[in-house]
């Protein structure tokens, strides 16, 4: 039983089509990267390729040594999802070395050796969910940011986005912006103890994830004060707080269609394929109006939607929009 | 044996003559903490008028809740001269445990509390008989169990956080009673229980004597092996509780919960005076060390001082205020 | 500094927490000579000496080595003066080896700057050659029995051509054979030039060693003397401020048809070569005898339950005691003073009150919560009856003088009724007054009906307080001696022949 | 107080006569940790065929060597009873400094390895001065240096890793010098040099009696203060050097980087059989404990483990191992 790397021969069997096997190298295990696995597995078994699965908890310097370890294993292709943008570049060479191809998702590895690049768009996401608080609160008042882990490029693309929406509008002023890690348990803390310094003059909270912004809607509950929060991702608490109201919104980042797409275009290289090596994933926005869609697919059906996923991939590879899920409006 | 000099904290019956002028002095040299903490609050007041708003005194108190009922079972353990490493694990893996449970059985609020605290218990037991039973060594076997419950939160969740949890399960902490939040009432109960626990009874006689000197707390007859199981069993047993209460005033059950909180909890007893041979220090120390760290952490917050300054700013202090606690200590030998 | 003064206190006075300990106490040393500081237990010898080592710093006054001022509390500046102490709490680094504590701090190296291990370790042997003991250079120190280890402090700090040496009650671990060596030690110094103090509870030892005499009484220098000019009890008297009775209180009959309340049956110490079977009747003192390492220690605990048995009986008043649990043995009646009292007997860290109430905590608790009158009463007045010399209750038992700690240790036992009690060492470290008290308080006991088991390196002890004596040899019994033995003229050469094995001279029957 | 027996690993000359029966099952049962280690190492090779390839071992020493770095520096400062909790944040201190630096003044490699080494060597000596003369507990004063570290990290790259840095900086760590990395060269040299320092010097010697008994030492005439200075000294030299060695690996500044690590260090130490209480441990010791938990990283990544599962094997495993080592060191006493 066991060990995917001890069949060395497999990869270069002579009959029947080529099964591939992919690496996979991911920062850490958090919700998002465990939807994307579904994803990742439903869309392998379906294409017959075989995945190799490490985390690299958050360090990376253990992510370099799974980076090495696929190299030595001579897998088809490599896939890591940064635990920090731009690094691993002696990495990413010898494995170009080898001939093998390495692709970024989610983050960003800055190299000419990479072979395909599949990226949110984070900046948009942090537009757009800016935007929706900007329309909110009427162009005015006070705000306060609750920003990812700093220097990582979700935080840093985020952040840029919700300041590019901010240079619109004067009159908005951001009252307090840190850090709570993408953590509810810190942003519950944070945010009471910035409504005990400004108090009233607080007009709406923006969180660069949802798992913040659930905790400020804490924080705010136990202040006994209602002002709109905006989240990014959706995750299914904070997809029902845009439902009941308490969000106006969020940003959906579907890890089960990112990393599907992910293993698409590795696959696709891998098999020399012709195919968009650097697709983006525009995240879709999600208000009251169209949230039960992401529901269904995030929560309550979510058998079905893995179901049709792969085939879905494949037609979102072909159009260049790989997070189209069928989730308009809004 | 490096110097580790600090507070004289233990307990001893006060049978000087009280209020002379030497006697004042002797307690304003031996409380340096306090007036560390006190020139503290006094600079956050002075800088920021909010800060000693009691709408802002109960967010440190809600703030130091989960953290207070670790340190607590952290101040047992670190007075017989050892470590629990793994209550921030245990933390994620209760509060996790309770998450589930509150998603199979939504409004059985007591059963999503007990199997928090049964949890917490049954690894605070696996600790208890490695150390006392095993004798494997307090930081081998709680870094064990640190390392085993942080991924045991995650199989418990499939490597996912637990979301979509039923309202009834925030009740656990955001009942207010008094005025007060539970969990800053199970703290407050909690720091004045074990307190007293731990002064005047028996028990706590019987920590003291086994991390003071085990070899003679057993010819006095002591269980030593008893004593220290009973450490760990109580630490876990608090961390599991602590698991709860921040699951649930959240509403979700986060693999990661209380990931790092040990370093915190450890830090505030041995900021209370607290020796890590074991045999000296106590629960007020321990409360006071830990109302200084969530001081600092709300002040820094309200003069919105950033998160890495903060850190910067933080380590200092800790260092300086146990070093002025080192120096008066020294000055009164 | 021909033969002037090497070391010289000027005034001293050190108070802890506002007690004074020492209250202007002045003293000149010259080379080659020793001085014996006696003096009761508290009445601050080990302050001195620790202020003239420079572990603590004095309030006020100045110690000067060949003139120099000591920087106060420097220990390294001392060091580097030429002072050397052996302390009265052992500091021996207990993971390293005998040679390695020999050497450290003046390591022997190879030309390559490597540690010469070799030629460390050989010399240690010879070094220890003085005391006639075989203690291997390459065993660990923590191994070693405290009597070994104390040797090795004294061979340690004696070796390093030091100018002072202090040596802070350097026999009081080690028998009377090895007394010996320790006296060849002090004279080889003497000779050298070098001037040595030592302080000891033990008149004999002031007798033959010292060439003069400084006696501290509450902190104050009461009597500096040549030896040759001042008897035995004028130093007692300057001691303890008064005249002192005879040492051993006159031995109360044991009723022959007294309670065998302890009985031992073929008791097997895990480690001991023999079984060990005994009984002690209600009243009785039971003294025993044997050179380090005959076991006393081991049977003691054995029985008591701290240490591993592997068969055996024991009983305590007819009934059967669980073996290795104290705290079985304590609810049966026993107690046990150990012999190690920093390492076993009091939780230094913790105050005399709790240490008192510690063997006791169910009767000083109700449903688990502490009594506070009755506890402080009842350990109070345990405390008065051996006179403990404290600041209080409250004061942590790490800071009372070596001779009250040792009166803790016993005392805390004597809360509720006492069956058997078992004592290592008794008087080890406790001063003359103290002593006889010691020895008045465990004859009363035994006189109320308690069993009492007594180990010794004090072979007068042993003659003087005990209605029997076993002679341990090699964890066995080599021989049992009644009273009238113990009584006559040369019974110390015969239980020093039982004890080494050698065989009995003709002209002494047999014990046995 | 509490039973810390293990790996009895105090050097002694071996002077006890070799080959014997006894001699082979004592060496046997005194060195259970080895054993542990090649079952380990039988297992994964029997499950994986790639294991024991070359190119895997080499991925083990990569991996190891940053450990290595500190968790050698993290013995000494533990032989003398002391912890150094900072080492994790000094490495990101470092690996930002050098990051910085080498972006400034690209092709400069030396200078970018020397302000590491410098960076560390400080952070090194303010925590050497805190325990050995302020007498400021190791924890607290490492725990101080841990905080303020981690921020001073984002202070230098302004809350962001430092990017876009050039590739000479990736020649310090990706260099193969006789078919190894520089760090894995490094290692080695490390252990091999200290290992013979702490064994065979004065120097090695201080460390243990200070370990063993501060007031023995000092009173035979060694200068505890800078003895104690000097491990802190050492720790934060080697941290810094490992900083620079793992940024230089990834070619990347992230000011996270080294997280936790000290947790790892002083594990590897402390199933190296080192005692927390100080005195007792080896180098050698330390240099197994490490490649016990870094064999264990690498043998779960390739059996494809999932990343949650390896976390409660490693931890049920590493509290095994010393559970046997006890046992076997119970058994000999
Ligand atoms: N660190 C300390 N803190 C407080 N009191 C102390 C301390 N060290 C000693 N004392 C007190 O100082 C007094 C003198 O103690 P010292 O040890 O010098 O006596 P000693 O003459 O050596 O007695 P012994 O013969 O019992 O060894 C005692 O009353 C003791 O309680
Ligand atoms: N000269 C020696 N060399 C090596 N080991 C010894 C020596 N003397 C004693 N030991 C060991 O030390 C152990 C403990 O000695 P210990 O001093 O406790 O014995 P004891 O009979 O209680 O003697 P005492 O009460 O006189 O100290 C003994 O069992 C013996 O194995
Ligand atoms: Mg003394
Ligand atoms: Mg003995």
């Amino acid at each position: 039983a066991g060990d995917p790397n001890a069949d060395s021969g497999g990869s270069g069997s002579s009959e029947g089509p080529k099964k591939l096997r992919v690496g996979v190298s991911v920062y850490d295990m958090s919700s998002f990267i465990t939807a994307g696995k579904e994803g990742m597995d439903a869309y392998a078994e379906a294409k017959g390729i075989e995945l190799l699965w490490n985390s690299a908890n958050l360090d990376v310097n253990t992510q370099a040594s799974q980076v090495d370890q696929y190299v030595n294993a001579g897998v088809d292709a490599i896939i890591v999802v940064p635990v920090q943008a731009d690094s691993l570049q002696p990495q990413v060479a010898s494995a170009k070395a080898a001939g093998i191809p390495l692709l970024a998702v989610n983050a960003e590895l800055n190299s000419t050796d990479i072979a395909g690049n599949v990226q949110p768009d984070d900046v948009a996401a942090g537009e757009a969910q800016m935007q929706m608080m900007a329309d909110a609160i009427g162009g005015k008042g006070g705000i306060v940011v609750l920003q990812g882990p700093l220097g990582q490029s979700g935080e840093l693309n985020r952040t840029k986005g919700i300041e590019n929406v901010l240079a619109k509008y004067p009159d908005i002023e951001v009252l307090a912006k840190d850090t709570a890690n993408w953590k509810r348990d810190e942003a519950v803390n944070k945010v009471k103890n910035w409504i005990s310094a400004f108090g009233a003059r607080i007009t709406g909270v923006v969180a660069e994830n949802d798992d913040m912004g659930l905790g400020a809607l804490q924080a705010l509950k136990e202040s006994g004060v209602t002002l709109p929060v905006v989240g990014i991702d959706g995750i299914e608490d904070g997809l029902n707080a845009v439902k009941s109201g308490e969000f106006i919104g969020t940003m959906l980042q579907n890890g089960t269609v990112e990393l599907s797409a992910g293993l698409a275009v590795a696959a696709a290289i891998a098999n020399g394929e012709d195919v968009n090596t650097e697709p983006v994933y525009k995240m879709p926005k999600i208000t009251k109006e169209n949230v039960d869609i992401a529901i269904q697919h995030v929560v309550t059906d979510r058998a079905a939607f893995l179901e049709q996923l792969p085939e879905m991939t494949e037609e979102n590879l072909a159009t260049g929009d790989i997070a189209a899920e069928g989730i308009t409006g809004a | 044996m490096t110097t580790t000099t600090q507070l004289d904290t233990t307990p001893a019956p006060a049978e000087r003559r009280r209020f002379s002028r030497e006697w004042i002095l002797a307690q304003l040299i031996r409380r340096a903490m306090l007036i560390v903490m006190l020139l503290v609050i006094a600079f956050f007041s002075y800088r920021s008028l909010r800060f000693s708003s009691p709408e802002n005194l109960q967010n440190i108190l809600i703030a130091a809740a989960p953290f207070a009922l670790i340190a607590l079972g952290q101040t047992l353990v670190i007075l017989t001269g050892g470590i629990d490493l793994s209550v921030g694990s245990v933390i994620a893996v209760a509060g996790m445990t309770s998450a589930a449970v509150a998603k199979a059985n939504p409004g059985q609020v007591w059963l999503t509390v007990l199997s928090a605290m049964a949890v917490g218990l049954l690894a605070g037991t696996v600790n208890g008989i490695l150390v006392s039973r095993i004798d494997v060594p307090p930081f081998i076997a709680t870094l064990g169990m640190l390392t085993a419950g942080s991924g045991i939160a995650y199989v418990i969740g499939g490597g996912a956080p637990i979301n979509g949890l039923p309202a009834e399960f925030g009740s656990i902490a955001n009942t207010k009673v008094l005025g007060l939040q539970i969990p800053v009432i199970v703290m407050i109960v909690g720091i004045v229980l074990l307190g007293i626990v731990m002064r005047r009874t028996a028990y706590g006689m019987r920590v003291y004597a086994v991390g003071g000197n085990r070899v003679a707390a057993e010819i006095a007859g002591v269980n030593a092996r008893r004593t220290l199981f009973s450490v760990y069993a109580v630490s876990g047993l608090l961390a599991g509780l602590s698991g709860v209460m921040l699951a649930s005033r959240v509403i979700s059950g986060p693999p990661n919960l209380g990931q790092g909180y040990e370093l915190d909890a450890i830090a505030a007893v041995v900021i209370g005076g607290a020796s890590l041979m074991g045999g000296r220090g106590t629960v007020w120390g321990t409360a006071l060390g830990l109302l200084l760290i969530q001081t600092l952490n709300n002040g820094l917050d309200l003069l919105l001082v950033p998160a890495y300054w903060q850190d910067v700013i933080k380590g200092v202090l800790i260092v300086a205020a146990v070093a002025v606690d080192v120096w008066s200590t020294r000055r009164r030998a | 500094m021909t033969t002037g003064t090497v070391l010289e206190c000027r005034d001293l006075r050190k108070s802890f927490g506002g007690v004074p300990v020492l209250r202007g106490v002045s003293l000149a040393l010259e080379p080659g000579t020793v001085t014996a500081l006696a003096g009761e237990n508290g009445a601050g010898k080990s302050t001195m000496m620790k202020i003239a080592a420079g572990q603590y710093r004095a309030d006020e006054g100045s110690v000067l080595v060949r003139g120099e001022e000591l920087s106060a509390g420097s220990i390294r500046d001392s060091h580097r003066l030429g002072v050397a102490i052996v302390p009265q709490e052992l500091a021996s680094i207990a993971h390293m080896t005998v040679y390695e504590n020999l050497f450290v701090g003046r390591e022997l190296t190879t030309r390559l700057g490597t540690l010469d291990r070799r030629r460390m370790a050989s010399e240690s042997a010879q070094l220890l050659e003085v005391f006639g003991v075989a203690i291997d250079p390459g065993a660990r120190m923590g191994t070693l029995p405290v009597g070994l280890q104390q040797i090795v402090e004294i061979v340690k700090n004696s070796s390093r051509g030091a100018q002072v040496v202090l040596l802070d009650e350097p026999s009081s671990a080690i028998s009377e054979r090895e007394v010996e060596g320790l006296y060849r030690v002090v004279r080889q110094l003497r000779d050298s030039g070098v001037a040595i103090v030592f302080t000891t509870h033990k008149m004999a030892e002031i007798r033959d060693l010292a060439d003069r005499v400084v006696v501290l009484r509450d902190g104050g220098l009461v009597l500096d003397e040549a030896m040759a000019d001042v008897s035995d009890d004028d130093i007692v008297t300057a001691m303890i401020g008064r005249e002192l009775e005879d040492l051993f209180p006159p031995l109360h009959t044991v009723p022959t048809d007294a309670e065998q309340v302890l009985q031992v049956r073929d008791l097997a110490v895990a480690g001991q070569g023999g079984t060990v079977s005994l009984e002690v009747r209600r009243g009785e003192i039971l003294g025993l005898a044997g050179l380090v390492g005959a076991g006393r220690t081991e049977l003691l605990e054995g029985i008591f339950g701290v240490r591993a048995t592997t068969a055996g009986h024991v009983s305590v008043a007819g009934r059967e005691v669980k073996r290795r649990s104290p705290a079985a043995a304590i609810t049966a009646g026993m107690a046990l003073v150990p012999e190690d009292r920093k390492h076993a007997g009091a939780v230094m860290g913790l105050s005399v009150l709790d240490n008192g109430t510690l063997p006791r905590l169910a009767k000083f608790s109700v449903a688990g919560w502490l009594r506070g009158a009755s506890r402080s009463r009842a350990v109070g007045e345990a405390m008065d009856s051996v006179r403990l010399r404290s600041r209080g209750l409250s004061q942590d038992v790490g800071t009372l003088s070596g001779g009250n700690q040792q009166k803790v240790v016993l005392a805390r036992w004597l809360t509720e009724h006492v069956d058997v009690l078992l004592l290592d060492e008794p008087t080890r470290g406790v001063d003359v007054g103290a002593r006889s008290e010691i020895y008045r308080i465990i004859s009363e006991l035994a006189a109320a009906g308690m069993a009492v088991v007594m180990a010794s390196s004090d072979m007068t002890e042993v003659l003087g307080l005990s209605h029997r004596a076993l002679v341990l040899r090699d964890g066995g019994v080599a021989a049992e001696l009644t009273r009238d033995q113990l009584d006559s003229p040369d019974v110390q050469e015969l239980i020093f022949r039982l004890s080494s094995g050698l065989a009995p001279r003709d002209d002494t029957k047999d014990p046995r």
